[in-house]
């Protein structure tokens, strides 16, 4: 197996499927030349010329819907949103039109179309450019939300995002971008909702998402030296969500903390610890931990986003405050 | 609706004929809408365009098979000018299954993807984008296809509109841009959202051709519209074409348009309409006039019943259609 | 005591806000001559004149941010944006630039602006008119979120929206536009932050928020005759969030029932049952139940609409749920 | 920094050494912070202005005290240029306490709201409505203060500046939109980004007064941009001020610029440093030139040693200042 960093893996997937489909093309701001400003389609333009890497102006409005505006005369456009924080530019288009074409016309339409956007602190770019809204997209009905944390998972998922008829807002984090990871030699393409254990445990479930994976397994590790028993569940697909295998887990480990980078007020938490209240209330022995973003915006100064945003030792805080609880 | 030979320039007299009948089709229409929402049978927030059938007719009588369309909220006339049979358009203002949009959508979401109508939009400038998204599919795909935008003078003050001509001129996408200039934005005057007093002048900014005509004249509007949809087709670049129109009515369906001198509206009907204007033009008789008329009314009384006789969605149903 | 509808309630707060201070001001889309398409603003036009009531063109982002501009010059701009749907639009400044110019600049600026919006289904105009999105706003810290219920409150916490420092997005309802209330003769500010219990009661709290908190009076009062002892409350501010209110509530009840009109997935009630689960985890005696729209953009024919937004009815089975989960 | 006589069209010998020297000391500033970042020190996404030193001068020193800006994520110049002190720029930078933004907002959010910066913006197109809303405060309290908006030239294909310009012509408010042209946005050459090449047509579209200058010439920047803000300020309505300038690094410190050939910027340094330009019409002598470089150089290492020395912020600190 081929071991691929999250950057190749999201630009293995773009390219294979633009080799094998006519109708697939990429566009956003700096993708051509410059390969993108975070080096995903790095090499592409060279390989598929500029009709199908699509440099735009600075222009996400029109950029997202002349997306969708492809997608619904046939085409698999995928949209590169250079930061989540221009998301709030595309909203109107990604919400209010993407996702309600196919309803509004009673199902005459589909927009299989794909937005990858990009965030995540931990570099101090500040408040403006590192924010993690993908709550925001799974209140959204029409749209699927996908939010991935491995090299093989950003691969798989985006194939099969690409491959969707729906559209989908694709979240990929900024600090995962140089992780490697081995993937399979052919694409396997990973269903559209469905979670993956990444580690099995018995005393607390820890459902993470994006970078917040990687710290769950560090906090599962330095907790299992204490004796704690940690399972550690990444939804991948925040819309349509793998509410089962969330619930299995809990009902067999009664205990449960969501972790994500996001702010935690509400953040995608919420909606799993609401899920999770409701579903296994009669097998929870704690409270549903929440770990996100302290209620601020990102600061500059380092000591000071650090401290914002959430890390492994504050998932392991929580996994304690949950066994803790039980005594 | 029969399509008009091409290459013609000049159109003849079944062809102006043909273009009257549909006007007045759609007036006497949207003057039923009127009327059936103000008998209170008419769910939803409704918007007729009576005055700028014009431009609808004259547009989409350009446009060949294939050419799409985006519209707006007053999206009545575009709908039935691209060929939206009036039973369909109005079991759909009645929220009925045989609707154009199934029930699903409503006088401001009107689709008829079929025909080519790929959606009237509720946001203003909403729709502008997409369109040039679908003229760079028929790009990219090589097909001699062009969409076509409709949208209002108060459109040209939103971003997306900015961005979405911007983006059509600078890959010169097979788009136009149909600007249905009737002054008004809701109860906004241009003077009151626009520094600008010709609107022709938004194309600059992006170099892009722009083309102007009367918008209570049919044939010119046709023949403009060839013109501009020839430059798209031909690879040579979108165009901006400008309608002079006027709207009659209010906003919409019972607006009391308090913002509004009672005569402007009076003067314009008086002077300006579309309709006795070709009408004129074709010296039809009272007789051959009436003949028409009544044969309008009749399709429009059918389509309510239609409409009436029509199957109501199950509550369950709205649980369809969210995802493909 | 006089009698105000909402939408005069409103009006009251800006009128008495412009006459007392020059700094007020209200910007919009045909709010002058038409006095707002909820006819709000009616009859400002005349008493302020165009350049303290002023129409604006179809720009929503050059509304809301040169309210902002405004705001941080020093006036209290009450800028309104016609529909909730078109939030989306003004979205990157309110979010990127309203709620952090204070932080970014480590203080040195306040942001006293309102964003006024109004949604809420019940009279079909289709996906695009009608969606309530209060709970992206709850999510961006720097942003206050308002949700006012009664011609009371929202006319005391207009009032103290317009003189708060920081930007707060006002929520208004469609539907409640019409309905009277009794008001002070003269303004008594509501403080941003405290909610209200409308209705004392011992069996379940019912957590509801805009038109569903009269959804939740009419079902307290029919399960009362089915001898079911309910207390409603309405938080009135999302954010910052009374939670000490809700939670001395359920303290008392043991059940809780969230309810909105926005979706229930990732909607304001998934964050609430978040916290009460969270402060009130050995109190609960059922599930936290949800009522919220339906999994659904808003379809236009009224058959479909209602069937996809809660009522009364919904609110009454969540109720009984809640208590037959005791037995 | 001292304030050039407001009448005064022609400048005075003294008054473009003061220039000479401030361009040299924004220029030290950068290349400093360039070399500060390789070496590891500095946190953070920044970008450069060098080359553009005349826009931020020009500019700036045409202001009178009241007047207010917003810059863009090229940031450093403008801010230096309205006056606050390199130390507190270099320790926001360095992400302290005495920052001007008290280590808040770093390279693309510097604020000195006392010296008239409304604050830098990483969002393009960001700060422009919320110009026009300064500059609508001003109107309204009949204030005589202009409020000024830098911005790219990429940002003119975003929504927020078509609006922003289009609602301040509207309005006639006191803003001048200014415009770093610099034929880039990021990897992007205006060809690409743009569908017109004389970007000054896109002020006709709000019917918006432009005026043009080189960027690369001090003094006619500074002449131009007295008789935008006079316009502005006298009540005649906003200006669309184009500047024509270059980039002479990468778009962010460490961009490789694989998308753009060597010898651009090598040719660009050589033919058109507005430094250089303005040295040799004031004749300096290598010896005036190396004293005043020397002067400048002291003042940009005093601010590193001034950043270094400075109080980091604690880590609770980050929960202040969220709200009023
Ligand atoms: C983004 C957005 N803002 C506001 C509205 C409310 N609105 C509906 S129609 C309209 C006026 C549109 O004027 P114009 O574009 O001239 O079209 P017309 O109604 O004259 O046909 C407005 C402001 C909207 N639908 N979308
Ligand atoms: C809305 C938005 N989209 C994209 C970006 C990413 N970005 C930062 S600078 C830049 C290029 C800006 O070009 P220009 O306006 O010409 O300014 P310059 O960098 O040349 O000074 C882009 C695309 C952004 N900051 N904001
Ligand atoms: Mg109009
Ligand atoms: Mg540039």
């Amino acid at each position: 197996m081929p071991e691929l960093s999250y950057r190749e893996a999201v630009r293995d997937a773009l390219v294979r499927a633009m080799r094998q489909d006519e109708d697939v093309f990429v566009m956003g701001e700096d993708i051509a030349e410059m390969g993108g400003s975070m080096g995903v389609t790095h090499g592409m333009l060279e390989e598929f010329g500029p009709t199908r890497v699509r440099n735009t102006p600075i222009s996400e409005m029109a950029l997202a819907g002349a997306a969708i505006g492809a997608a619904l005369q046939g085409m698999r456009p995928v949209a590169e949103i250079m930061y989540e924080d221009f998301m709030t530019l595309a909203s109107e288009q990604v919400v209010n039109q993407a996702a309600k074409h196919r309803y509004m016309s009673g199902g005459q339409l589909t927009v299989p179309v794909v937005f990858r956007t990009q965030g995540g602190a931990g570099w101090s770019p500040g408040a403006q450019h590192a924010q993690q809204l993908e709550a925001w997209f799974v209140h959204v009905p029409g749209l699927k939300v996908v939010f991935a944390s491995t090299p093989e998972d950003v691969r798989g998922l985006l194939w099969s995002s690409i491959y969707d008829d729906n559209p989908v807002v694709f979240f990929e984090h900024r600090t995962l971008y140089g992780i490697k990871g081995e993937v399979p030699d052919e694409i396997e393409p990973i269903p559209i909702g469905k979670a993956r254990v990444h580690r099995a445990g018995d005393d607390v479930t820890v459902i993470a998402t994006g970078r917040l994976v990687h710290d769950a397994l560090k906090a599962a590790a330095e907790a299992e030296t204490e004796g704690v028993s940690v399972e550690v569940v990444d939804p991948r697909t925040l819309q349509p969500l793998d509410e089962q295998t969330l619930v299995d887990s809990v009902k067999k480990t009664n205990r449960a903390v969501v972790a994500h980078e996001a702010v935690t007020r509400m953040g995608f938490g919420a909606e799993v610890a609401a899920v999770l209240q409701y579903q296994a209330f009669d097998w929870l022995d704690a409270p549903i931990e929440r770990v996100g973003a302290r209620f601020a915006p990102l600061p500059f100064a380092p000591v000071m986003e650090s401290y914002v945003v959430p890390h492994a030792d504050d998932v392991l805080a929580a996994v304690y405050r949950t066994v803790n609880k039980r005594v | 609706m029969a399509k008009v030979e091409a290459t013609k320039t000049a159109l003849a007299k079944g062809d102006l004929r043909d273009m009257l009948r549909e006007m007045l089709l759609i007036r006497r229409f949207e003057e039923k809408v009127e009327e059936r929402f103000r008998a209170g049978e008419l769910p939803g927030f409704l918007h007729v365009a009576i005055g700028e059938e014009a431009c609808a007719v004259g547009v989409c009588r350009a446009l060949e098979d294939g050419d799409v369309i985006a519209s707006t909220h007053r999206a009545h006339g575009h709908t039935l000018a691209k060929g939206t049979h009036p039973n369909e358009l109005m079991a759909e203002l009645y929220g009925k299954q045989e609707g154009c949009s199934h029930g699903y959508g409503g006088s401001m979401h009107l689709y008829d993807v079929e025909r080519g109508n790929m959606g009237a939009n509720a946001v203003i400038g909403g729709g502008l984008p997409q369109i040039t998204g679908a003229a760079l599919a028929f790009q990219m795909r090589g097909e001699p296809r062009v969409a076509v935008a409709f949208f209002g003078d108060g459109a040209t003050n939103i971003g997306t509109f900015h961005e979405a001509l911007n983006l059509a001129q600078l890959w010169k996408v097979p788009a136009v841009f149909v600007l249905e200039d009737n002054r008004w934005a809701e109860s906004t005057p241009e003077s009151q959202h626009s520094p600008i007093r010709d609107l022709s002048e938004r194309a600059k900014a992006f170099g892009m051709k722009s083309m102007k005509a009367d918008g209570q004249e049919v044939e010119a509007v046709y023949r403009t519209a060839r013109k501009a949809l020839e430059n798209a087709r031909s690879g040579q670049g979108p165009v901006f074409l400008h309608l002079d129109t006027c709207r009659f009515s209010g906003h919409y369906i019972g607006d009391p348009q308090v913002y509004r001198p009672k005569e402007e509206a009076r003067h314009l009907r008086e002077t300006r309409d579309p309709i006795t204007h070709l009408r004129e033009k074709l010296g039809l008789t009272d007789a051959e006039f009436e003949e028409l008329d009544a044969e309008v009314t009749a399709i429009v009384e059918a389509s309510v019943a239609f409409a009436k006789n029509a199957t109501d969605p199950a509550p369950e149903d709205a649980m369809r259609n969210v995802y493909a």
